[in-house]
């Protein structure tokens, strides 16, 4: 047995070809697949393949204890981990009807934000260097290696942190946490007009983005297509200020938004949000000392912990657009059935396969990661 | 000058040549070119798994791992280093098969993070392969899930010092023993399993070959083969081209 | 402008017959409706009520009773409300109506549900395998797959037999209680 | 902060500022691996002196990641609740989420600060390690995540059981705990770890885990069934046995233990008892054996050898002195601690498989020893410790110096007990605490007021007693004096044809043992008290009255230090003839259980083979 | 004895070229470590790939074109490097001229092309055949400044362009003579070396490498070298023609090396165009500017 993709998907006429992307192609993100029908440059048609990292983990989830099952969530997108962790524990939070205590909500929102943070500096990086700028990639991973180090003070895991458990968080802050969170934030902040020298206004990353993927609210809306992606075509709207959850409500942030809903606009939104989160951070830093309390509401031993039985649907705005998490219990000890919906489950198969036709080869990796898909997410 | 005329039965021992050198001087250069092996190692970026994350931080500016003369690359023809980063799905498992055996020898493959070993979290999954060491050899392996920057450089510099000392030849096994990791990757894939690239030619060809080649497992590729068109871009072995040919080869290899 | 959705949300679901509507919070409404009548709720949801983004189809299947749930959470932008329909199929054959000419969205969730679950969509653009092209077992979402047995037959775990191991083997002790052992391994789920 | 302008297309000349890094720093990090943070989730330690062996850390690893490995050279005690298991982690499978940290219910196990492990393929085998405290590599790295109050998952708080107030409870013989309600118990339940510990530490092996999971999963039916596996006086040992369990349970180390015994408790309360009629019968012989035991003394051990006996289809005769079974558990605990109906209901269960009770049949009087060697296939001897001992002080031998053992069987009996209103009670174990709070209650019926002086030999720390007891005691005001020996018991000047007792004088005691471990007390002379009493009630141990056995049988029998020779089986020196219970093993009533299963067990074996034979 | 040191040089110049070849690519690659802000490879490691690469002890060929076309690109380079006089050696510069030299510089991209089409991988295809545009593309500015050159100096003789310019010092080097020209020639020369924006056919992120894409072992070795090569060609001819050559090795190689860290510089901190741009681009600016500069000269 052959793996199916390695033979040609059709006998495509003579003017055309094939050309697969991926999935060992450093255009794509991750692991995954693209199959083009190509005449000469243009792309007439594009397939995605995806399950080069499916693991099962709906199924992996059914057969482990809720506690056990913190460990998993996480690794389902691993440049941004923190909202899948988040808003697992959210349901089953909403399923036992667990009071969470505001420190642990505030410590969330913290945790939150900084993953976007090193998620957006992590895309930015690899959507530069599908245009063929590696300097940017290499600062941003510098610089997200800072928000790492601050995960690892906090959580004592730099990219898995399973940090947060249901009822709360898992530890308080360090001593001295917060001046480090502040001087990280600000040092980033800093950075920032190197970034956009480099790489916001350079002109030939301007021209190279624009009009590329451009997609309309219409078809934005259409498609499913959320997040950073769906604010770029001008509709503003944000999970955490429109279903919010945890303490967004108290947060001031704005919500960038651009209008031309090409990748350029994608970008743009990217890094006006990472000022956001910034903010955001800020606001936590500011009110974290004034929030006294537990960080925990008190939780059954994890080894006899049945959740009542029903179901829950959480969202949360990950860093590529709308996570949610629908999970269900019967009663019982392992969550009977859990389905994550990934932003990229939108991006990076159908919206992506859709902006591809009639686009240039050149712009298909640069498609790919301004739309910021997330292979994994897809897989599961 | 002699043709080559059949394929071995399997189990036949077949002498395998020993790099015998007595000139000092090709020792030097041995020494010279295991050094310059050492020094330049080319890692192909596949992102097999969650592992992948870790890399990007190791090749850039904070650990830069071009200080050690390792830098990433695209092509599985270009790479010394398979970095197999977590856990590789069946699906992934093939094309990381067929990556591996289209790399240039010496290769190396170093298995990250638990998943590699025996299965890491996903121990229990029906999408995952458990034992990297099962379908291709594995130089070394790197601990955590996932191991950090600084894991992957410490793993990567023990790499270089086996280099250097001249004992990373694992994918020599992969030539030796093939029929045992095909016989697994059949197992896994179906007996009709088969890559484009012949690595049993190749190992005749390059003096690899071992007791363990062939085996009843190669039999039952021989018997699956289908005429691959990928044959056309393979390597120049006259004994390939015999075969297709009919014609006498006037290969550089003699029969050993 | 988003009171007067609300509120032809609220009549919609008044006029609808056979279904039941729960509110669970402010912007998480729960309905129950029969099959036949999902698509018609969806529709009107869409076009009188302006749920245009589907946020998932999740599948759940209830082995025991035979059925699949299928659960479709819309979500309006503008009156910022979550909308789960939660529908119930029989189990074999498994056949559901397509909503992809609703919201495109649906093609990707009913091909997957179509691969993990086997619930075949009539009506949806693609039915062809996705994640799963390479794998020749049953649909492994549903819950009578056991994944555990199905890596035992085709994978082997390692075997380890470090020296500490046979030292203390050596002094009479050695493996008292493997992991696959323990009340709370796989193996053991619902055994009393 | 700034902010970038959408329609600033840029320009070429932007980037170009950036040759100012030409000038700047690298920010490269030494290739050298940094310390870790920490809280680092590294690898493994275990402080192996911490660690119990518990294999809770086992349990809630979500990747099947850890073994326990016996190792033959560490301490076991399962009294104290340690095993010689260690966990050993395959690092092939960890994924560091360091649950097992968060769950160790001793915090033996934490992760260090170590996180770099790499080996070649034919090294795997490291990848399997037994962590000790020195690390993966016996390089010494600080603690990274280690347990902390807030990281804690153990629930080591018990769940609060209501009990009656000591001002509601001294008047009168009601129960004094309520008892958990069904909600408490799960709630109690779900706080255990499984880890078996109290399994190892019950003499008769109840399967603990299995039953509190079983309440746990509101399924009191199946704990009954547990615990009717392994224990037929499931209601008496629900409430006053010793609780070996609890003393080894692995939460307890850190916090309270699991109230395991509570437990057993609310699930045979909450299970109507035809039911548990039904599930005691529940594997029941279906055939008879036609083989007959007859058992002395219907106590626990020697029900509970009926109980096996029967279920394995022989015809089992009980003979009982008094006018209802129990034994001491009936006659030897006051009614607010072991109501008597639960004690009719464990026996109604055991009788209700046929086992044949002959009340008020004492042995020696009755019915001789040599008539049951005659009638029956094997006879049982457990006739318990029914002679109080005495202190041997001068005035011990008068009327007014009660025996414990002997007040507490009358006020069972409900025979009319005159108690003054003062009185002194000798001794620090369970069964003085018994006593005077009985008379305790007594009193106050009688007097309104309380007034009993416990003295012992112990001081607080070493008494024999539970503390919950002597907590209780002093609750319901009584008087509990430590370290005082016995000396003399004082009469008042002689006015009537008895001697009216005046109370007792008592020495400091300065040690109880010496060198050699034999009891020989040191007393303080110089402190010398008097406590006054009317009455004084030995309670400082017990004696079986083996006069029953006829001079010829206890002739023939091996004897040792005063007590039956027995083997480990429960056997004497004579076929026929086997021993149980509290005159083998001492007072406990969970003890005497596991004898009598014990031998059961030997007698079932015996009768076998004998059928073989036959 | 003219044969013999005419021999010597045609042995030393391409030797000479291939190390100072090495150590451009060093400075290519510590010019972007220093940008990235790390610390970038040692010293030696350009030498450590090649002889890395040509002792992988299997070597994918894919036919025999595949091999002679590595050969030709390496080969077009070591011809032109005897073409270009260094302090000391004139090697063939005399005979050749500018013209034979341009000539020689386009057979490597052709060989590239042989090989590559012989790998039937569509990147590879893809890659050449972005190649061979870029090449059409930088061709144009490149030969209106070599006419502006030889228009100006009159000669299309190498050895006598850098004599004219070092007659009087700065004052008379094609630079300062010729500005615009100048220009246009080092944006012709970013886009002959495949730097970024004009770096089309590499491409990792859309074709994977493009050109390079089957080359392992010795093929990619080969492509090694020829890089050394290419940037010592590049760099040394536009010091020949616009900085008045080397009066000694000293100065030779500062402005030699000077010149190749412009466009590696600006290689780090632009992204690429895309392959019409690139070609739009090239053709209008470089173009227009050269033109301006040579109706500068003529009038």
């Amino acid at each position: 047995m052959r793996p199916e993709n390695y033979e040609a998907q059709r006998q495509p006429p003579s003017h055309e070809y094939e050309l697969n992307i991926g999935p060992n192609h450093p255009g794509i993100e991750g692991n995954y697949a693209f199959k083009l029908r190509l005449h000469g440059d243009t792309v007439l048609e594009g397939k995605a393949d995806a399950g080069y990292l499916h693991r099962g983990f709906e199924k992996l989830m059914e057969g482990r204890l809720w506690i056990q099952n913190l460990a998993i969530t996480p690794r389902i997108c691993v440049p941004d981990p923190v909202p899948m962790e988040v808003s697992y524990v959210l349901a089953v939070e909403e399923l036992c009807g667990l009071e969470v205590p505001e420190r642990a909500q505030w410590l969330r929102v913290l945790q939150l934000e900084l993953s976007r943070i090193a998620a957006h500096l992590f895309t930015f990086g690899g959507h530069a260097a599908t245009t063929g700028m590696y300097s940017t990639m290499f600062w941003g991973m510098a610089d997200r290696d800072l928000v790492l180090d601050l995960f690892e003070e906090l959580t004592g895991g730099r990219v898995y942190h399973i940090y947060n458990i249901p009822g709360g968080v898992r530890r308080d802050i360090p001593d001295g946490f917060l001046d480090r969170v502040k001087r990280t934030l600000d040092y980033l902040e800093s950075r920032l007009p190197d970034y956009d020298n480099l790489l916001f206004t350079n002109q030939v990353f301007v021209q190279r983005a624009k009009g590329v993927g451009t997609m309309s609210r219409e078809q934005a809306l259409e498609w499913g297509v959320t997040g950073p992606n769906l604010r770029a075509t001008g509709l503003k709207f944000d999970v955490r200020r429109d279903d919010p959850y945890l303490v967004y409500e108290d947060l001031e942030f704005e919500i960038p938004s651009e209008e031309a809903g090409d990748a350029w606009a994608r970008t743009l939104v990217r890094r006006k949000e990472l000022v956001e989160s910034i903010r955001i951070a800020r606001q936590v830093v500011a009110a974290l000392p004034k929030i006294r309390g537990t960080i925990r509401c008190p939780i059954p031993n994890p080894l006899a912990w049945s959740v009542p039985a029903g179901s829950a649907y959480t969202r949360v705005e990950s860093s590529k657009g709308e996570l949610a998490w629908y999970v269900v219990s019967n009663g019982g000890e392992r969550p009977y059935r859990t389905h994550v919906r990934g932003p990229s489950q939108m991006h990076a198969v159908q919206v992506l396969e859709k902006l591809s036709v009639g686009a240039r080869l050149e712009d298909i990796a640069q498609t790919m990661f301004s739309l910021d898909a997330c292979p994994p997410e897809v897989d599961r | 000058m002699t043709e080559v005329t059949k394929t071995p039965a399997a189990g036949d021992a077949l002498p395998v040549k020993t790099g015998k050198r007595t000139n000092p001087l090709a020792n030097v250069f041995d020494e010279l070119v295991r050094f310059a092996q050492s020094r330049s190692l080319f890692m192909l970026h596949y992102c097999t798994g969650c592992g992948a994350i870790e890399l990007p931080p190791a090749m850039t500016s904070r650990f830069d791992m071009e200080r050690l003369g390792i830098q990433p690359m695209v092509s599985p023809r270009q790479a010394d280093i398979l970095l197999v980063t977590g856990y590789v799905s069946v699906k992934t498992l093939k094309r990381v098969i067929l990556t591996y055996e289209q790399m240039n020898s010496p290769k190396y493959v170093i298995g990250i993070c638990s998943c590699t070993v025996n299965g890491g979290m996903y121990w229990q999954s029906y999408a995952t392969a458990k034992k990297l060491n099962d379908y291709m050899p594995v130089d070394i392996y790197i601990a955590g899930c996932m191991p950090r920057p600084e894991a992957v450089i410490a793993g990567l510099r023990g790499l270089i010092e086996d280099i250097r000392r001249g004992t990373a030849d694992t994918w020599k096994d992969y030539y030796r023993r093939y029929d045992h990791y095909l016989g697994n990757q059949q197992r896994l894939f179906g007996e009709d399993w088969q890559t484009p690239t012949d690595v049993i030619a190749e190992a005749r060809h390059y003096g690899l070959f071992g007791p363990g080649t062939l085996g009843e497992r190669t039999a039952l590729l021989e018997r699956h083969q289908k005429p691959l068109e990928a044959l056309e871009m393979k390597l120049d072995i006259p004994e390939l081209m015999a075969r297709r040919s009919g014609l006498g080869s006037k290969g550089r290899t003699e029969v050993k | 402008m988003s009171k007067d959705l609300s509120t032809w949300l609220d009549t919609l679901l008044n006029e609808l017959q056979g279904i039941e509507v729960r509110r669970r919070s402010s912007r998480r409404i729960r309905v129950d409706v029969q099959p036949d009548a999902l698509p018609a709720l969806l529709e009107l949801l869409r076009g009188r009520a302006s749920y245009v983004h589907l946020s998932a189809i999740s599948c759940v299947d209830w082995i025991d009773e035979g059925e699949f749930e299928l659960v479709y959470h819309v979500w309006s932008y503008e009156i910022g409300s979550l909308v789960s329909a939660h529908t119930r199929i029989a189990r074999d054959p498994g056949v559901y109506i397509s909503v992809y000419d609703i919201y495109t969205p649906a093609a990707f969730f009913e091909r997957d549900i179509h691969e993990m679950f086997g619930v075949f969509f009539e009506g949806s653009p693609d039915m062809s395998r996705f994640i799963l092209t390479e794998w020749d077992g049953p649909p492994p979402m549903r819950k009578d797959f056991d994944s555990e047995a199905w890596v035992n037959a085709h994978f082997d775990f390692q075997d380890y037999q470090p020296d500490w191991l046979q030292e203390i083997e050596a002094k009479g002790g050695g493996v008292a209680v493997r992991p696959d052992e323990q009340r709370f391994s796989r193996r053991d789920l619902d055994a009393s | 902060m700034r902010d970038i302008d959408y329609k600033d297309k840029g320009g070429v000349l932007n980037p170009l500022k950036n040759l100012s890094f030409f000038g700047r720093k690298a920010v490269t990090v030494p290739l050298e691996p940094r310390p870790a943070s920490a809280n680092y989730r590294g690898f493994h330690l275990n402080d192996w002196e911490t660690c119990i062996g518990c294999s809770t850390c086992q349990k809630v690893c979500d990747n099947a990641a850890i073994t326990m490995v016996r190792i033959p050279d560490l301490p076991e005690d399962p009294v104290q609740g340690i095993r010689n298991l260690r966990p050993a982690i395959d690092y092939g499978r960890c994924c560091w989420c360091a649950l097992c940290v968060d769950l160790c219910p001793t915090g033996s196990i934490s992760l260090s600060r170590e996180y770099v492990h790499t080996c070649l393929d034919s090294e795997l085998d490291s990848y399997f390690v037994l962590p000790d405290a020195k690390g993966i590599h016996g390089t010494p790295y600080p603690k990274g995540w280690a347990k902390s109050e807030d990281a804690d998952l153990v629930a080591l708080e018990r769940e609060r059981m209501e009990e009656l107030e000591p001002a509601e409870r001294i008047g009168h013989f009601q129960e004094i705990v309520a008892g958990y309600d069904s909600n408490q118990a799960i709630i109690e339940a779900s706080r255990c770890v499984q880890c078996g510990m109290c399994f190892d530490a019950c003499p008769t092996h109840m399967n603990a885990p299995e039953y509190i999971r079983a309440i746990w999963k509101g399924d009191p039916e199946q704990a009954v069934r547990e615990i009717y596996r392994t224990n037929p006086f499931a209601h008496t040992c629900g409430r006053v046995c010793t609780h070996r369990c609890e003393d080894a349970c692995s939460v307890g180390h850190r916090g309270t233990p699991i109230a395991i015994r509570w437990l057993k408790r609310y699930a045979m309360d909450a299970v109507d008892h035809e039911r548990v009629k039904a599930i005691a019968a529940e594997g029941k012989a279906r055939f008879l054996s036609g083989k007959r035991v007859a058992v002395v003394g219907a106590g626990p051990a020697g029900l509970t050898a009926a109980f096996d006996l029967v279920k394995q289809g022989h015809e089992v005769t009980v003979l009982e002195a008094q006018a209802k079974a129990g034994g001491m558990v009936r006659y030897g605990i006051p009614d607010y601690r072991m109501p008597p109906d639960r004690i009719d209901r464990d026996v109604d269960v055991i009788t209700s498989l046929g086992v044949k009770i002959q009340y008020q049949t004492r042995v020696g009087k009755d019915v001789t020893m040599a008539e049951l060697e005659r009638d029956y296939d094997a006879v049982i001897l457990t006739i318990g410790l029914w002679m109080g001992r005495s202190t041997r002080i001068p005035g011990s031998d008068s009327p007014r110096v009660k025996r414990a053992v002997t007040l507490l069987r009358d006020v069972a009996d409900q025979v009319k007990v005159s108690i003054p209103a003062s009185v002194v009670v000798i001794g620090g174990g369970n069964v003085a605490m018994d006593v005077a709070r009985t008379v305790a209650r007594l009193q106050k019926q009688t007097f309104g007021a309380v007034k009993v002086t416990v003295t012992a030999l112990e001081d607080l720390e070493h008494f024999l007693a539970d503390p919950q007891e002597i907590k209780e005691a002093r609750e319901e005001g009584i008087e509990i004096l430590d370290a005082r020996g016995p000396q003399e018991i004082l009469f008042k000047p002689r006015k009537y044809e008895v001697d009216k007792v005046h109370g007792l004088r008592t020495w400091r005691v300065l040690s109880i043992f010496d060198d050699q471990g034999r009891f020989a007390p040191r007393y303080d002379e110089a402190d010398e008290q008097i406590h006054e009493g009317e009455m004084v009630i030995e309670a400082i141990g017990q004696a079986a009255e083996v006069d029953l056995l006829g001079e010829d049988l206890t002739e023939r029998l091996e004897w040792m230090r005063g007590r039956l020779k027995v083997d480990g089986q429960g056997r004497t020196n004579l076929p026929w003839l086997w021993a149980a219970g509290d005159m083998v093993r001492g007072p406990d009533v969970v003890s005497a259980v596991a004898d009598g299963h014990r031998v059961a067990a030997s007698i079932n074996t015996y009768l076998s083979i004998q059928e073989d034979a036959a | 004895m003219d044969a013999l040191r005419l021999m010597l040089e045609l042995f030393l110049m391409p030797l000479v070229a291939f190390v100072i070849g090495l150590a451009m690519v060093l400075l290519m690659r510590r010019i972007g470590a220093r940008l990235q802000r790390r610390v970038g490879p040692p010293l030696l490691q350009p030498l450590w790939d090649i002889i890395k690469l040509h002792g992988k002890e299997t070597q994918t060929s894919h036919g025999l074109i595949h091999e002679i076309g590595i050969v030709m690109a390496i080969g077009g380079f070591v011809a032109a490097v005897t073409l270009i006089p260094v302090p000391g050696m004139n090697g063939l510069a005399e005979q050749g001229g500018l013209i034979a030299l341009i000539y020689m510089m386009m057979i490597p991209s052709l060989g590239l092309a042989l090989g590559v089409g012989q790998c039937a991988n569509p990147n590879g295809s893809i890659g050449i055949s972005r190649a061979l545009t870029a090449m059409l593309a930088y061709d144009i500015p490149m030969v209106i400044v070599v006419f502006g050159i030889a228009f100006f100096f009159g000669s299309t003789n190498l050895v006598q362009i850098v004599e004219a310019q070092q007659a009087g010092g700065i004052a008379t080097w094609g630079l300062v003579e010729m500005p615009l020209l100048a220009i246009a020639g080092l944006f012709a020369m970013q886009a002959m070396l495949g730097k970024q924006p004009f770096e089309i056919y590499i491409a990792p992120a859309e074709i994977a490498t493009g050109p390079m894409v089957e080359m392992g072992g010795k093929f990619l070795g080969g492509l090694f070298i020829m890089q050394c090569f290419q940037l010592y060609t590049a760099g040394a001819l536009y010091t020949l023609l616009f900085l008045g050559g080397g009066e000694n090795w000293l100065t030779f190689l500062i402005k030699v090396f000077g010149v190749v860290a412009i466009p590696m510089t600006i290689a780090f901190l632009f992204p690429r165009y895309r392959t019409e741009d690139v070609v739009r681009l090239v053709w209008k600016w470089p173009a227009m500017i050269g033109l301006l500069g040579i109706a500068f000269l003529m009038y």
